[in-house]
């Protein structure tokens, strides 16, 4: 048992605080979220500044937690560049890595992963993009709906589906991945506006109209799309649990800074108890936050992923970011408001939807741990 | 429900159709323009605290009623009409009061001294006969005329003589202003010079009008969610088949239509305060709650303006704010179930 | 309230302060005694259902205040009235329900069936004219009539014929028998072939007596958590001072009285069955909550029985659970919201 | 980051199953309960077997867990005998040590600590039991009130006034703690009947009425005995947390069980969903509940306790024991109701109100955050 973080870790922490002091303005984060405008400057930076050091994970989880703590939409701007990357790093062959994703950890391209479709989102199996061989290159047919990066990503990671499911029941089969590159003729992008939160990052559909890819762009196996993308999930929903995390730690922020400049005081002199109450619960929540999103990553880090734990995390660190963001706006009254707080609320629900909904990821709870007998 | 409220329900749920629905974003989240208020004020949902010619004769009932269906598919407007009503009620110049009631011009009043400490929200005094100094946090800032207290406690009425600072953030109810007024004017009224105590019972009063927003915004968005689930399907099921979706819905939905009694229970009568706290209270949580639930089961969708779900889930928070001082509201509630002063350490 | 309702109200509140309230530890912890059963026949409460002489004949809104006040001070009281108001508006054997009613003789039914999974209830048919088997989980076992299903689906009245076997635990309402009964009886009548759809709609009448339950176990103990926090200090502060404890208690008193209000409602006109269910769901969840509460305000002596709190405690856990089935009853509850079959995945 | 028991701790947990497999049978469990008894028996064979090892406090943490799962009025009477042990362990002289320590660590004698007093549990410092030296020893009056052990311990730890408050802020001054031999003259026990649950571990009125204490019997410093006791609480309040993990789990366990045995399926042949996300949300609370009170554990057992973390530990773990019993309550139906949970509900109020009740904890969370500036 030890809790405590490594100092290579706890340098990556203080590295992430100062380039949020320098970057992360109210007025620039404030700008991307009003004009829902991806803020390609700073996330420039960031690339220079190599701010994410993809040869230790745990400095990525601490970064994004970090970043995103002082703004949750610039701060996963920055952080989300490699969306998808690891699905090269464990499955695809050595000319992908090098051509794909080796330049993403390099900080000089972005990627994007193009999986949820406009029928839905939770079904992943259901997905209805068409990828057919012709020749030496598949022809793919369909949509994407909701991708991140979606305008800004140089290549996206797509499931398709290269043979027909074998039944309704064992839909998850005949997926495969694919890299596309977002120039290809016959591939179209549609901004989406008017989010409720994280403005600043990019989300978009994707539309594939005939879209030529070279037979050498899947990646892995044909048919086990499926599974490659469930096991990214597994990667994924950890680095999710830490932008939870960021932003309820944020409200917690924001409302002991409240406490100390502006809140009432009872006659004993002290902060009138239910303040202190809520700054309690937020806090243990952060806590309890923290250590569920450390411990999951902690399996993954040594390679034995624990997707009970992970998807604990994942949905557990949502609800944190939901109800911490919402409980000091509750107390900050109209500080809260008016003041940045404002934007954390907004940016905090997604958690709750993306990476898989908050009901999904409890049902993967119960479903592994009755098959597997305990959690 | 007697008949004389079921057709003006009647009316506030044809002018939704005919002027609100279709054009709901951008009466919501731009601006809802001089001819729509006019339109508002000809249906009479801007005067219904003061009429032109009949004088003041607020019936609680049909103003709450009014809010409550406005607000099911807009709140933006529901809450421009509250504001509006809030101002004829406590405003005494016949010509102000005509023009406003009429939509020709327009009127605010400002509750923030009620919710934020002294001195964090601007400072604002009488000096040589001018109203002199800043107001932080004015709701319906791009009104002509605004209700506001001075430091020094009177509630004066601005005619002119101030324009709009800077701009908050707008959490909700992107439509009606919110930002800081900076003022410098000879064109005031000094309406009362207790004005705290006024301003105090104002805020009171409007628990229930409040309330019927917050009841009005739980059945518009959870009309969407259930409809939505009906149509939608995940894993082969439609959404309202899945337990969590639809039992979270259910539950929140009962408490909605148990409120809704409670609220036309108390309209109908005298309004006791406690009650109208208790309501106001349970019903900004639940309009929250269940606008969370019905984003929740609209997914992705459901974080995009355009499936007009996100907006309530905004709006309930920020109602919530403006009207509702969690610490304050709570206090004065725990004080009169304990019947004696509580809940202050 | 009419003024015929009142006087019930104070006749209960008399019996209370009277027979109860100065023995109620005895009477809720070990047994009622046929005298004491004696005495709530003679004020009536027993057969609010039917009357010896009047024949059947419920009123919902008066057996519900005899309910809802009765558990103010002894649930366990109110439960053992509940279960033979229920007997005796299912059961139509003359001799039978006179004497029930006038509480020489004892009748309950059973409602596990529609409670747990078949087969996980013991076995009860027909064998040669002899009902044989065990059932378990009857509630009020050491009645001397019982009113249970067969697993071949009728509804059966035992006159006699059967014993108590296992003893369940008792988390609440220990006066009153909880056991599995062993039957080997020729001593009974079929009531009804189809016993499961007719226990079906017994029990959802049920809704709102539960619910008048619940609200009086909800004022019973809340008014003991008021009256303690204004006297007892800590701190130097009367409880009632603190806000965390003050503003919980607070808040669920005004779900209390919105509650109430329903109730009211509900029973001053004829009874709709989804409201009915909102309130039971909603009575049953706050009677939970405030007996926590109000447990905690006591802090350690909440948690010894001499302070009379933590049966409240127990009581509406046990209440839930013996007539609500959260699967179950959420189901139904959606597919009466969603107006088609929901909730079942 | 490691997550991970040690083979030693493991072992605790292993030896601590098997115990409760052979002793902690339901009907000594049920009559433990409902005759109100104490399970003497079950308690000095766990001692002869030192199913307690005092010697590694992570092994004495995960028996408590381990037995309190099984059940907990059995498991805390089991694991409660050297209840106010620490105080001699870090405040102690050697002779109190070696006499009242040592036989308590070696399974030979039980030990109670008496602060609590009839006017409030919560308000230490405002207790009014005074202790008057007269010539080498002291003499006690007034009383104690829900002590456990009350009838069982040999020797109780007893905080005293033995100055006057120098003024109403500084309460917590003037108090000092003594070792009260039970078998004193003067030394009155009254059983306390009737308590929700936790029925099998025994509850006492302590009555002092001229009790004289030699001098020797002071433990510590004159004047340091609140703090004495804030230092003890400290620890305590981790072992109550582990209790809390306990009941918890075990409730967790039940409904997993009652899932596999008499729950309703859908048409798709699983569990229906909502019995699904009550588990999955309960076994997160399990896990949560388990990482901060180990984490709280670290700290301490590595002697650098951290008190914003052990309260967060503490209350958490009471609501997680409160939560998990009455859901699985819910959901179990009559099951539930008829089967030991009903007994493990019963149990679990007592961890929001000893030990510094929930309100307590989280005044204590704050105040201490916002004095040291952090979590």
């Amino acid at each position: 048992m030890d809790f405590e973080l490594s100092d290579d870790v706890k340098g990556a922490i203080a590295r992430a605080k100062d380039f949020a002091d320098k970057y992360f303005t109210e007025e620039i984060a404030e700008r991307a979220d009003s004009e829902e405008q991806f803020p390609s400057d700073i996330v420039a930076i960031s690339k220079k500044e190599k701010i994410l050091d993809f040869s230790n994970p745990w400095q990525v989880l601490v970064t994004i937690e970090e970043l995103v703590r002082r703004d949750p939409g610039l701060g996963i701007s920055v952080t989300i560049s490699a969306f998808g990357a690891e699905i090269f790093m464990f499955f695809g062959n050595d000319a992908q890595k090098e051509k794909y994703m080796n330049p993403v950890f390099a900080g000089k391209k972005s990627l994007g992963l193009g999986v949820t479709e406009a029928s839905g989102g939770s079904d992943v199996a259901s997905i209805t993009t068409e990828a057919k061989l012709d020749g030496d290159s598949y022809i793919l047919n369909g949509g994407k709906m909701f991708i991140s990066n979606g305008q800004i990503a140089d290549n996206f990671l797509v499931l398709a589906r290269t043979s027909p499911a074998p039944s309704p029941e064992k839909k998850h089969r005949g997926l495969s991945v694919f890299v596309v590159d977002a120039k290809s003729p016959g591939f179209g992008i549609n901004k989406l506006h008017g989010k409720l939160g994280v403005r600043a990052t990019n989300t978009a559909e994707l539309i594939f109209d005939n879209v030529r890819v070279p037979k050498e762009n899947m990646v892995g196996e044909e048919g086990k799309g499926f599974y490659y993308i469930m096991t990214f999930f597994n990667i994924s929903r950890i680095y999710v649990a830490a932008q939870g995390l960021g932003i309820a730690h944020g409200a917690l922020d924001r409302l002991i800074e409240y406490s100390k400049k502006y809140a009432d005081h009872s006659e004993t002199g002290e902060l009138k108890e239910d303040m202190q109450l809520a700054i309690a619960e937020i806090a243990t929540r952060v806590e309890a936050t923290r250590n569920i999103t450390y411990k999951a990553a902690s399996y993954l880090f040594k390679f034995t992923p624990n997707p009970i734990v992970t998807s604990m995390a994942k949905f557990y660190a949502a609800e944190s970011a939901v109800f911490s963001t919402q409980k000091a706006m509750e107390l900050m009254s109209l500080h809260g408001l008016t003041s940045d707080l404002e934007r954390f609320f907004r940016d905090a629900k997604i958690l709750d939807i993306w990476e898989g909904t908050t009901e999904v990821e409890k049902l993967i709870i119960t479903r592994m741990m009755l098959k597997e007998g305990g959690a | 429900m007697e008949e004389e409220y079921e057709i003006l329900e009647n009316t506030v749920k044809d002018f939704n159709t005919k002027y609100v629905d279709n054009n709901s974003m951008k009466l919501e989240n731009d601006e809802m323009g001089k001819e729509f208020v006019k339109m508002l004020a000809d249906q009479g949902f801007l005067s219904m605290t003061y009429q032109p010619g009949a004088g003041k004769n607020t019936d609680i009932k049909a103003f709450s009623i009014v809010l409550e269906n406005l607000a099911k598919s807009a709140p933006a407007i529901s809450l421009k009409t509250l504001l509006t009503n809030s101002f004829l009620s406590i405003v005494n110049e016949q010509s102000i009061l005509d023009e406003v009631a009429k939509g020709e011009k327009s009127g605010t009043v400002t509750f923030s001294d009620l919710l934020v400490g002294k001195g964090q929200n601007g400072k604002l005094l009488i000096e040589n006969n001018r109203v002199k100094g800043e107001k932080q946090f004015v709701l319906g800032s791009d009104s002509d005329f605004i209700v506001t207290t001075l430091d020094t406690g009177e509630l004066v009425l601005l005619r002119s003589g101030f324009k709009v600072g800077k701009k908050h953030k707008r959490l909700g109810f992107r439509s009606v202003g919110f930002a800081s007024i900076v003022v410098d004017s000879d064109d005031f009224k000094v309406i009362d010079k207790d004005g705290t105590r006024m301003l105090q019972k104002l805020y009171e009063d409007l628990s229930v009008p409040v309330a019927a927003m917050s009841l009005g915004m739980s059945e518009g968005v959870s009309q969407k969610a259930l409809d939505y689930a009906k149509v939608r399907t995940a894993f082969g099921h439609y959404l309202k088949d899945f337990q969590p979706l639809a039992f979270e819905l259910t539950s929140q939905i009962a408490e909605m239509e148990i409120l809704k009694k409670y609220f036309h229970d108390i309209v109908s009568s005298t309004v006791n305060q406690k009650e109208a706290m208790f309501l106001k209270v349970k019903a900004l949580a639940l309009a929250k709650d269940i606008s969370k639930t019905s984003l929740q089961i609209h997914g992705g969708y459901g974080y995009l303006e355009d499936f007009g779900v996100e907006k309530f889930y905004r709006d309930s928070m920020a109602l919530s704010v403006l009207f509702h001082h969690e610490e304050k509201d709570m206090e004065k509630l725990s004080g009169m179930v304990f019947e004696s002063r509580a809940g202050f350490v």
